[in-house]
């Protein structure tokens, strides 16, 4: 039966194809990528079930469809595997997705390209599974980087408008995600080399059916080995490769300093921002450091890295979403923090918590963007909250739902987020012996719970600030999908609620981690952070609901700008990043590609070496051509130069 | 095994289907495109013929075809294929039939010379990657140059004329150099053996047998004679102007032979010869030349980004997956050689399929700039369609063919212990670069908002669609299944990168 | 007995005389003198060596190089002339239109 | 005897030839080569060479002389030069040039490889002798001058018969076309 | 009274002379009985000639044989090298059947005066004997310089002769001072006796120098005649003031007789002495490609460009000639094959390129500036297409005859241990590849300028098409070439039996 998991990717890429190719109406195509994404979730669950049976000490299955590369020693397989990990991620991918998919149903309705979108969903959704039950680095690489392209493709939809709502230009935002994606899949192409260069082999596990054997059992092999780099001395192996792992990882997992795609992604209708730039496409940063975890538990690994980049992107995060205007940024900054959190536990170890988050976050975060879709669908595509207020009449089940994704993001207990973030955070004080890390994260879990607060007060408290919206609920099949979704948010905690630690169990094949044993001392953290939590989000929705809301107006400065002034400023433009790379890398780019193609490549190779060899030429010729004077005394002249010449030659060498 | 002598069919056959062109009168053009296409079509069956009968298990040179030609020099007419050469081959016949069908109705002026030349020049280069001969291949190395300055001058753009004549002198002046190699390897192998012959199997043979023993100074001479005319013909960086002029100034079906093919016959030159028969030598250079290709390969890619002229951009994208190539190659692996070698194979089919894209849109529009252009995914989805696939696999995307072959080049260039992580990181860098440069073409031309001019761009016509499908089968059959393109020349390239190993090891 | 040398040395002084004369001066005529001059003083080093080996070849080649001699002026002067008639000179500074 | 002989001959020899370049008048130049050629006659018979010194009378001195004189008069063309010099360095170079070449030729005159022995047979270059050579050993040379001269006459004839008026308007008009072809260009 | 006793001839040795020199003197008398109208006849009578005097040496093939005391060779090289000068003869004839009349400058005397040049090439090639080279020279020269100035009385033309004339003659008074020189030295002016004379190695230090100096005065003539440079300058201004088809053959057969002369003069006399005059010919060789090459590169006269160009493929035929005489074996072989198969190329080629020149020329216009070109690929293909041809040999792009020769010359260096001038040699010859293809562009890529050239007359086409098929043939089976100029041999100073 381990055929089977090749029907889990297959579906998507039929849906993807049938759609580019055949399907030409809006509603067939929606239809179909729905049913499509389904399939493959029965598949998963079918596969689940199949990996049920598999033997305890290789729970996993593998498919190799057929040898992709072969070039003397180096050997890939075209191969999958699904062991435990691969299966949440499936799950979350195609569940998330699935419900997704049937709520662009209704979103796209009306929509210039629907056909297209859906197409590129299902790609999407493929390529996606494609990383997570890829056999080896160099597949898993191919969904990779597929999602990148799906990723470009989805916030390029609206590729021939100039702007949408924030300001941004999608075809613009399409390309940086592009381009900021590949900074990191650069590095993680030289951390496939190196591990191939090192360990002989791309697979995770040893591949029976072609004989490749994998490289996670052997890290312990090159533990030792050092890479010289000249001048700056050695480094071990492990070291760079995980740290190159760490680079892809922030690109990918939109992770300090390369999340600065992310905010700009939001120019995707809303449903790709919920599918790919919340739940999906950009854990997968998580899912390749768990997946290698056997190389970052090494001593030399790079994990203390990770943890401080996970760390610092949290917090960041958070700041910088406290200060967004645009839903949807709000939301995307709130991503990058989430995914903070999920780097910042892999970091240290907490694998399974990590995992943990990252599924909750799936489908809170999920629902959050569905929510705020259903906002802005519902008021004709505002996405400024200053033009909002007072929704909560107009969109009831919209604002509710809301309000449980922003309670269980915020971690109130006992909603999903509540577990899988204190989980990490208590990871952080007890296990990882990291209070500064610690407090970091409750720190941030308290900014989180604030701007969530300020986010539902803007949107949903107050009074309609613009009278010119409307709003008015949206359609059913948004609005179940919401449901669903929010269920999960609610309960999702229950998968690895402490003592039963199901999660942990079922991923044991894959994480050997030892069960949290829960004490006191992590019961009093977690009230403390909850309590921090809940009081953040309160104050949070008091000053924008309440006390300041009359301030809050499109063209005018926000009310907290009053109180952190430049500060302020940071947060609002995300600290800032894209005004650096602005000025030193893509005009200092731009400058030296003017450079080089006008003065070194034009003038100075082509002009000076290449066409100034013949310019030189040419003038020999025209001084020769003046010798050559027409005058026979001259010619006679020079003859007779030429006979002193050689004459003298001869007869003195003689 | 020699069933028919296949090679020589597709060699000459090409070339008669010009005369027979040529001989049409001038007004029957329905006539001389059935001639030359079917001219074209038939050496491409004679190809796939060669692939049937070809051995992929075998590193030797394949269904050798041997006449004598000058006896008492030791030329012959020798023609045979290795894996090295065999997907060169194909890919010559194949883009031959697309160059001639992009031709039509493009072509305003003088088709039947247009015809004839891209057979000649299809002839020609069926010689250079079969000839096994060094003075035949020279002969045909040559050969290429003058139908390509005329297709470049007659039928180019704006420089045609100074483009058409700088290309023709840069890399004339590169090969005179490779023809002082030539003969200077027939020398000294003709005093060291007594054994005067062209031959590159027996030359081989006696280089590796040491009956044939060059002392260091006489092969880094030899080297260096073969490598500077085949680096101005890659073109390595900085030989590469010629490059750009010329393709910035060919016409868009008949530049399509020039990306994808001509410029390979320096890299493929780079393999037979100079890693081929002095390996030692190869691995001395290497680290020096792969920086040559590393800085090509970021500077091109760098540069390409600023042009606004889409065939000029596309110009120094090929020169970027040039030093890519070369950078392969001198990994001197199995991998680095058999990636350099798909490598040609795959930036010849999606850059040359990109030039034909750009015919395309100068036939909508009627400039090159691309300023001129903007959101043609609107209203010429499926065009859209296809060009984005071509440049993903321009690009690297995993899981077309762009990827396969750079990852290759790169995995071989980081594990060759001449070169290492130092020399491939940089290169890798070329992967952001190349996403860069064309993904702001494709944005510039094909999203955004459209000019009212394009508004009402028609799709692709059924030619072009049929075209453009070809070019991107392989694009996407290559990425899926490489071992397609690696599988019959592993042994060729193993074989190769065999005589470098003796020398690294005892570095 | 005159040494031979003096011979050679008179022979080489003419010889460069004639050359001289070939150079800076400008009638087509003088011009054609001074190769007489040249070709004589040449006849002068080859007859001189003939008497010196006591051989008949170097006076049978001064035979010819005067009957050469004779043919080149006959054709060179016919020439001029033609030349003189639609230019009217014989100046050969005056001819100098074929250049570059 | 001899000696003197030969310095005054020399002496002649040399004011001839250094006259004939320095004269402005080409038929001076003229005559002052013939004086030249005489001299280098008598020479002649000082080395043995009696047919020779015939020869070089009525073959230079008789014939070429003649035809120089004849040409000048024809065209009137005794003073076709001016004195000014269209190129500075012309005239102090080739002189220059000249000097060198002397000296060059002086040094290999000095070192010359024969000297000169007692004359064994007075009579080895006797017109019979000569004869006889130019029948038996120099017969191809003799004959190939035949044609030659042949050649030269009828390049002589063609040259003073050919063309005519037609041509020479033509020639006008060739020249103004190419004119302006190359000023269009 | 002694009674003169000539001695035996071998006439095998001077049938192809004597054909040429006496159908030249019959055909004098011919001309007179034939009207001015039908001069073209004669024309015809003086191809016959050519070709009956290049079938007579047929037979000869083979022969190896001095006569008239060993001044007159026939040997495998000068039998060559006739057949190569009666068909350059042959070919300038033919393409001149149409060019004369339409120059309104036909006269029988041309034909007859082609065919005087011919048979003094022929003795350069034969000649063993100082004076036999020196009146093959003085011949060559004399009837050159009366077909130089048979445009007459067009300026250019009278202008080029009277320049050719004096240069040639200041020429001949170096030539003949280093025979005296030599004669000096050696006591002889055969060249086999000059050869056994320096292997013999008893001259003295005074001898050796005056042989030298002799030996650089007489390869200046040669020099002259070959267009070496310094030597050189007349040639540009000789070649445009010719007729056309003089300038053609000017530049092939003039050159090829000289080439023929100073390689006998140099492997037969000289080679003792390779150590000397092997780096001046270098020297030599190197500027005349520079001067060649480079003056070419900007002219807008094609036929001034193929004039600078014919001196500098000069330079490369120096190459084979340096080889040639190199010590021991293979080395000198190679280059006098060189030589030999470089001349044949060049010949074809160069008659070829000025045989489009001729097509071009309506009556007294000159029609050889860049501009007259133009566009001929729409006017003209055939001739576009031969004018391509022979300018693609002449940059020596394979697969041309020029491409052997070079490919020949360049390997006969190297085997002769100067490699180093071959890496100059190819250089120069990527520059030269520029200018000849700067033709082509005008030709193939440029708009018309000009109107129609005239019609094209049956003989100049099959000139055309005679030249362009043996450039194409000689590139594409150079066999047969190869293996005739494989068995011409040389024999090195002093090795050679009477």
């Amino acid at each position: 039966m381990n055929w089977i998991i090749w029907l889990i990717p297959a579906f998507p890429l039929i849906g993807f194809l049938l759609n580019a190719l055949v399907v030409r109406r809006e509603r067939a195509a929606g239809i179909l990528a729905s049913v499509m994404v389904g399939l493959s979730f029965a598949a998963t669950i079918a596969a689940m079930v199949v990996l049920e049976g598999a033997p305890s000490e290789a729970k996993r299955l593998t498919w190799t469809l057929w040898e992709w590369i072969r070039i003397a020693d180096f050997r890939v397989a075209f191969g999958l595997l699904f062991d435990p990990l691969t299966a949440v991620m499936a799950l979350l991918i195609t569940g998330v997705g699935g419900l997704i998919h049937i709520y662009s149903i209704g979103y796209m309705h009306g929509d210039v390209r629907p056909v297209r979108f859906f197409a590129f969903m299902n790609l999407f959704v493929f390529a996606m599974l494609m990383l997570v039950m890829a056999d080896n680095l160099l597949l898993l690489f191919l969904g990779w980087e597929g999602v990148g392209l799906c990723s470009f493709l989805l916030i390029g939809h609206y590729f021939d408008r100039r702007s949408v709502p924030p300001g941004i230009n999608p075809s613009e935002a399409a390309v940086k995600a592009f381009v900021v994606n590949r900074v990191g899949d650069v590095a993680m192409l030289a951390a496939l080399f190196a591990i191939f260069t090192n360990f002989g082999t791309l697979s995770f596990y040893d591949n029976p059916q072609l004989g490749i054997s994998g490289y996670l059992d052997q890290a312990i092999v090159v533990a030792g080995e050092m890479v010289d780099l000249g001048a700056f001395g050695q480094l071990p192996l492990i070291t760079g490769i995980t740290l190159l792992m760490l680079v892809a990882v922030t690109g990918k997992s939109a992770q300090f300093p390369l999340y600065t795609w992310l905010p700009d992604a939001m120019a995707g209708p809303t449903p790709v921002s919920a599918l790919i730039h919340a739940a999906t496409m950009v854990t997968s940063g998580v899912y390749l450091i768990v997946r290698n975890h056997t190389l970052f538990d090494q001593p030399a690994s790079a994990a203390p890295w990770v943890l401080v980049i996970g760390v610092m992107t949290a917090f960041i995060g958070a700041t910088a979403a406290v200060a967004q205007l645009d839903i949807k940024r709000v939301l995307a900054y709130s991503t990058v923090s989430q995914l903070g959190y999920m780097v910042a536990a892999v970091g240290m170890g907490a694998y399974v918590a990590g995992m943990y988050h990252l599924l909750t976050h799936g489908l809170f975060k999920a629902l959050l963007f569905l929510a705020a879709g259903s906002v802005i669908h519902g008021i004709g595509n505002y996405q400024d909250m200053r033009r909002m207020g007072g929704l909560r009449n107009a969109l009831p089940t919209t604002f509710r739902l809301y309000f449980i994704g922003a309670l269980a993001l915020s971690g109130i207990f006992p909603f999903a987020g509540f577990w899988s973030k204190d989980e990490i955070i208590a990871h952080a004080w007890f296990d990882a012996r990291s209070p500064l890390a610690a407090i970091m994260l409750i720190l941030t879990s308290a900014v989180t719970a604030f701007y969530m607060g300020r986010q539902i007060g803007m949107v949903f408290f107050g009074r309609p600030r613009d009278q010119a919206i409307h709003g008015h609920e949206s359609g059913v099949a948004m609005r179940w999908t919401m449901v669903t979704l929010a269920v999960g948010a609610v309960i999702g905690g229950l998968i690895n609620l402490p003592g039963l630690h199901w999660l942990n169990s079922y991923l044991r094949p894959v994480l050997q981690e030892p069960e949290v044993i829960y004490t006191v001392g992590m019961g009093i953290l977690a009230t403390i952070t909850t309590l921090l939590s809940a009081g953040a989000g309160y104050l949070g929705w008091k000053t924008y609901a309440c006390d300041l809301e009359p301030r809050i107006r499109v063209g005018k400065e926000d009310p907290l700008f009053r109180y952190l002034g430049d500060l302020w400023r940071g947060m609002e433009i995300g600290w800032g990043l894209d005004w650096l790379y602005q000025r030193v890398f893509v005009r200092p780019y731009r400058a030296a590609s003017v450079f080089l193609s006008d003065v070194v490549d034009r003038e100075a190779i082509d002009q000076v070496l290449v066409d100034g060899t013949a310019r030189g030429l040419v003038r020999l010729a025209h001084g020769l051509r003046a010798l050559q004077n027409g005058y026979i005394r001259t010619y006679a002249l020079m003859f007779l130069f030429g006979v002193i010449l050689v004459v003298a030659f001869f007869a003195l060498r003689g | 095994m020699n069933v028919a002598p296949l090679l020589s069919f597709m060699i000459w056959l090409p070339a008669l289907g010009a005369l027979v062109v040529l001989a049409l009168p001038r007004e029957r053009v329905a006539a001389q495109r059935i001639v030359s296409m079917s001219a074209a079509l038939l050496a491409l069956a004679a190809a796939l013929g060669v692939v049937f009968f070809f051995d992929p298990a075998r590193a030797g040179f394949q269904l050798v075809e041997s006449i004598a030609w000058i006896p008492s020099w030791g030329i012959s007419y020798t023609v045979s294929v290795d894996g090295i050469s065999l997907w060169l081959v194909v890919l010559t016949a194949f883009l031959t039939p697309v160059a001639l069908a992009a031709s039509w109705g493009t072509v305003e002026r003088q088709e039947r010379t247009f015809h004839a030349l891209v057979l000649l020049l299809a002839s020609g280069l069926f010689g250079v990657f079969t000839a096994q001969d060094m003075l035949l291949f020279y002969v045909f190395f040559e050969f290429t140059l003058v139908p390509t300055a005329l297709l470049i001058g007659i039928w180019g753009g704006a420089e045609r004329r100074y483009a058409a004549i700088k290309f023709f002198a840069y890399t004339f002046t590169g090969s005179v150099f490779l023809l002082l190699g030539i003969i200077g390897l027939y020398l000294l192998h003709g005093q060291a053996t007594g054994v005067y012959t062209f031959d590159i199997a027996t030359i081989l043979a006696s280089l590796q047998l040491g009956t044939l023993q060059l002392d260091p100074a006489a092969e880094r001479l030899m080297f260096g004679l073969f490598f500077i005319g085949f680096a101005v013909k890659t073109p390595i960086w900085p030989f590469h102007t010629w490059m750009t002029t010329a393709h910035a100034a060919a016409p868009s079906s008949g530049a399509i032979d020039i990306v994808g093919l001509l410029i390979k016959i320096g890299a493929y030159g780079l393999i037979r010869y100079t890693i081929q028969l002095f390996p030692a030598t190869a691995a001395w250079a290497a680290p020096a030349i792969s920086v040559l290709a590393v800085i090509g390969i970021l500077y091109a890619a760098w540069i390409a980004y600023q042009q606004t002229d889409m065939k000029r951009l596309l110009a120094y994208a090929s020169v970027s997956h040039l030093g890519l190539i070369v950078l392969g190659m001198f990994a001197l692996n199995p991998q680095g050689i058999a990636g350099s070698v798909a490598h040609m194979v795959n930036s010849a089919l999606t850059t040359g399929a990109l030039f034909l894209v750009v015919g395309m849109l100068v036939a909508r529009r009627g400039s090159r700039e691309l300023k001129s252009y903007g959101g043609l995914w609107k209203s010429t989805p499926v065009l859209g369609s296809l060009t984005l696939i071509l440049v993903l696999g321009s690009i690297g995307l995993p899981g077309l063919n762009g990827f396969v072959s750079e990852f290759a080049v790169l995995q071989g260039a980081w594990r060759s212990p001449g070169l290492g992580w130092r020399y491939a990181l940089p290169a890798l860098l070329g992967a952001v670069l190349a996403a860069v440069y064309l993904l702001h073409m494709y944005r510039m031309a094909f999203l955004g908002d459209a000019p009212p001019e394009l508004a009402q761009a028609p799709d692709v016509r059924p030619r072009e669609l049929a075209l453009l499908v070809i070019m991107a089968t392989p694009v996407v059959l290559f990425g899926l299944y490489p071992n397609l393109l690696f599988g019959p020349m592993q042994q060729s390239a193993t074989q190769i990168a065999g005589g470098t190993l003796q020398y690294l090891a005892s570095r | 007995m005159v040494p031979t040398s003096y011979y050679i040395l008179l022979s080489a002084l003419l010889f460069t005389l004639g050359v001289a004369g070939v150079l800076i001066r400008r009638n087509a005529l003088v011009l054609f003198m001074s190769v007489e001059l040249m070709l004589n003083s040449a006849n002068l080093a080859l007859v001189t060596f003939a008497m010196a080996r006591q051989d008949i070849a170097g006076q049978m080649v001064v035979f010819f190089v005067i009957v050469v001699a004779a043919a080149e002026v006959a054709v060179g002067l016919a020439l001029l002339v033609a030349i003189f008639r639609t230019k009217q000179t014989t100046d050969v500074d005056e001819i100098h239109s074929l250049k570059g | 005897m001899e000696l003197v002989i030969f310095l005054i001959t020399a002496v002649v020899a040399i004011a001839g030839a250094v006259a004939m370049l320095l004269s402005p008048n080409a038929i001076h130049s003229a005559i002052f080569l013939l004086i030249n050629f005489v001299a280098i006659s008598v020479l002649y018979v000082l080395l043995y060479a009696p047919f020779l010194f015939v020869i070089q009378l009525i073959v230079y001195a008789g014939a070429i002389i003649v035809l120089f004189l004849f040409v000048v008069m024809l065209l009137g063309a005794e003073r076709a030069e001016d004195t000014r010099e269209r190129f500075a360095w012309q005239r102090p170079l080739g002189v220059t040039l000249a000097t060198i070449l002397l000296s060059l030729i002086g040094y290999l005159a000095l070192r010359n490889p024969l000297s000169r022995t007692a004359v064994a047979d007075q009579h080895f270059a006797a017109p019979e002798r000569i004869a006889e050579a130019l029948f038996t050993t120099y017969l191809l040379p003799f004959e190939i001058t035949a044609f030659l001269l042949l050649a030269a006459i009828v390049g002589v004839i063609v040259l003073h018969t050919a063309g005519g008026r037609e041509l020479r308007t033509e020639n006008q008009e060739l020249r103004t076309k190419n004119q302006e072809l190359r000023t269009k260009n | 009274m002694t009674e003169i006793v000539i001695p035996p001839i071998d006439w095998r040795v001077a049938t192809q002379l004597s054909i040429v020199f006496g159908w030249a003197s019959v055909l004098l008398i011919v001309a007179l009985f034939i009207p001015r109208s039908r001069t073209r006849i004669v024309g015809y009578l003086a191809i016959v000639g050519t070709l009956v005097a290049a079938g007579a040496g047929i037979p000869l093939w083979g022969v190896n044989a001095e006569t008239f005391s060993g001044m007159l060779r026939l040997d495998a090289y000068s039998l060559t090298l006739n057949w190569l000068f009666l068909s350059a003869a042959a070919i300038t004839i033919v393409v001149s059947l149409d060019y004369l009349p339409r120059q309104g400058i036909e006269r029988s005397e041309y034909y007859i005066l082609v065919l005087f040049a011919t048979g003094s090439m022929m003795l350069l090639a034969q000649g063993t004997d100082l004076i036999i080279l020196f009146l093959g020279l003085e011949m060559l020269s004399i009837v050159l310089y009366v077909l130089t100035g048979f445009a007459y009385p067009r300026n250019a033309s009278e202008e080029a002769g009277m320049k050719y004339l004096l240069i040639g003659a200041f020429a001949g008074g170096f030539v003949v001072f280093g025979i005296a020189l030599l004669y000096g030295a050696t006591g002889s002016m055969n060249l086999r006796v000059i050869g056994e004379t320096l292997t013999r190695q008893t001259m003295t230090l005074e001898e050796r120098t005056y042989m030298l100096a002799g030996s650089a005065l007489v390869l200046v003539g040669f020099g002259y005649k070959v267009a070496m440079a310094p030597f050189h300058m007349w040639a540009p201004d000789v070649y445009e003031g010719a007729p056309t088809p003089i300038a053609g053959l000017l530049s092939v057969g003039s050159k090829a007789a000289g080439f023929a002369a100073l390689l006998r003069f140099l492997v037969e006399a000289l080679a003792g002495e390779w150590q000397i005059w092997a780096p001046v010919l270098a020297a030599l060789a190197i500027a005349t490609l520079a001067v060649g090459n480079i003056g070419a590169l900007t002219q807008r006269n094609v036929k001034r460009m193929l004039a600078y160009s014919s001196i500098g493929h000069a330079g490369y035929i120096l190459f084979g000639v340096i080889a040639a005489g190199a010590p021991g074996g293979i080395a000198g072989q190679r280059g006098i094959e060189g030589v030999l198969l470089y001349l044949m190329a060049y010949t074809f080629t160069n008659l070829g390129a000025f045989g489009v020149l001729i097509a071009l020329e309506h009556r007294g216009e000159a029609a050889w500036d860049m501009s007259d070109l133009a566009g001929l690929w729409n006017r003209r293909p055939w001739l576009a297409v031969a004018m391509a041809v022979c300018m693609l040999s002449l940059a020596g792009v394979p697969p041309t005859g020029g491409f052997w020769g070079k490919f020949y010359v360049f390997t006969a260096a190297w085997l002769a241990g100067i490699g180093w001038i071959t890496v100059i040699g190819v250089v120069i010859a990527a520059i030269a590849a520029f200018y000849y293809l700067r033709i082509v562009a005008q030709m193939f890529m440029a708009e018309p300028v000009r109107d129609t050239p005239p019609p094209m007359d049956h003989a100049l086409r099959a000139g055309l098409v005679l030249a362009t098929a043996g450039v194409l043939l000689l590139g594409f089976l150079p066999t047969p070439a190869i293996d005739l100029v494989q068995r011409v041999t040389l024999a090195a100073a002093g090795s050679v039996q009477p």
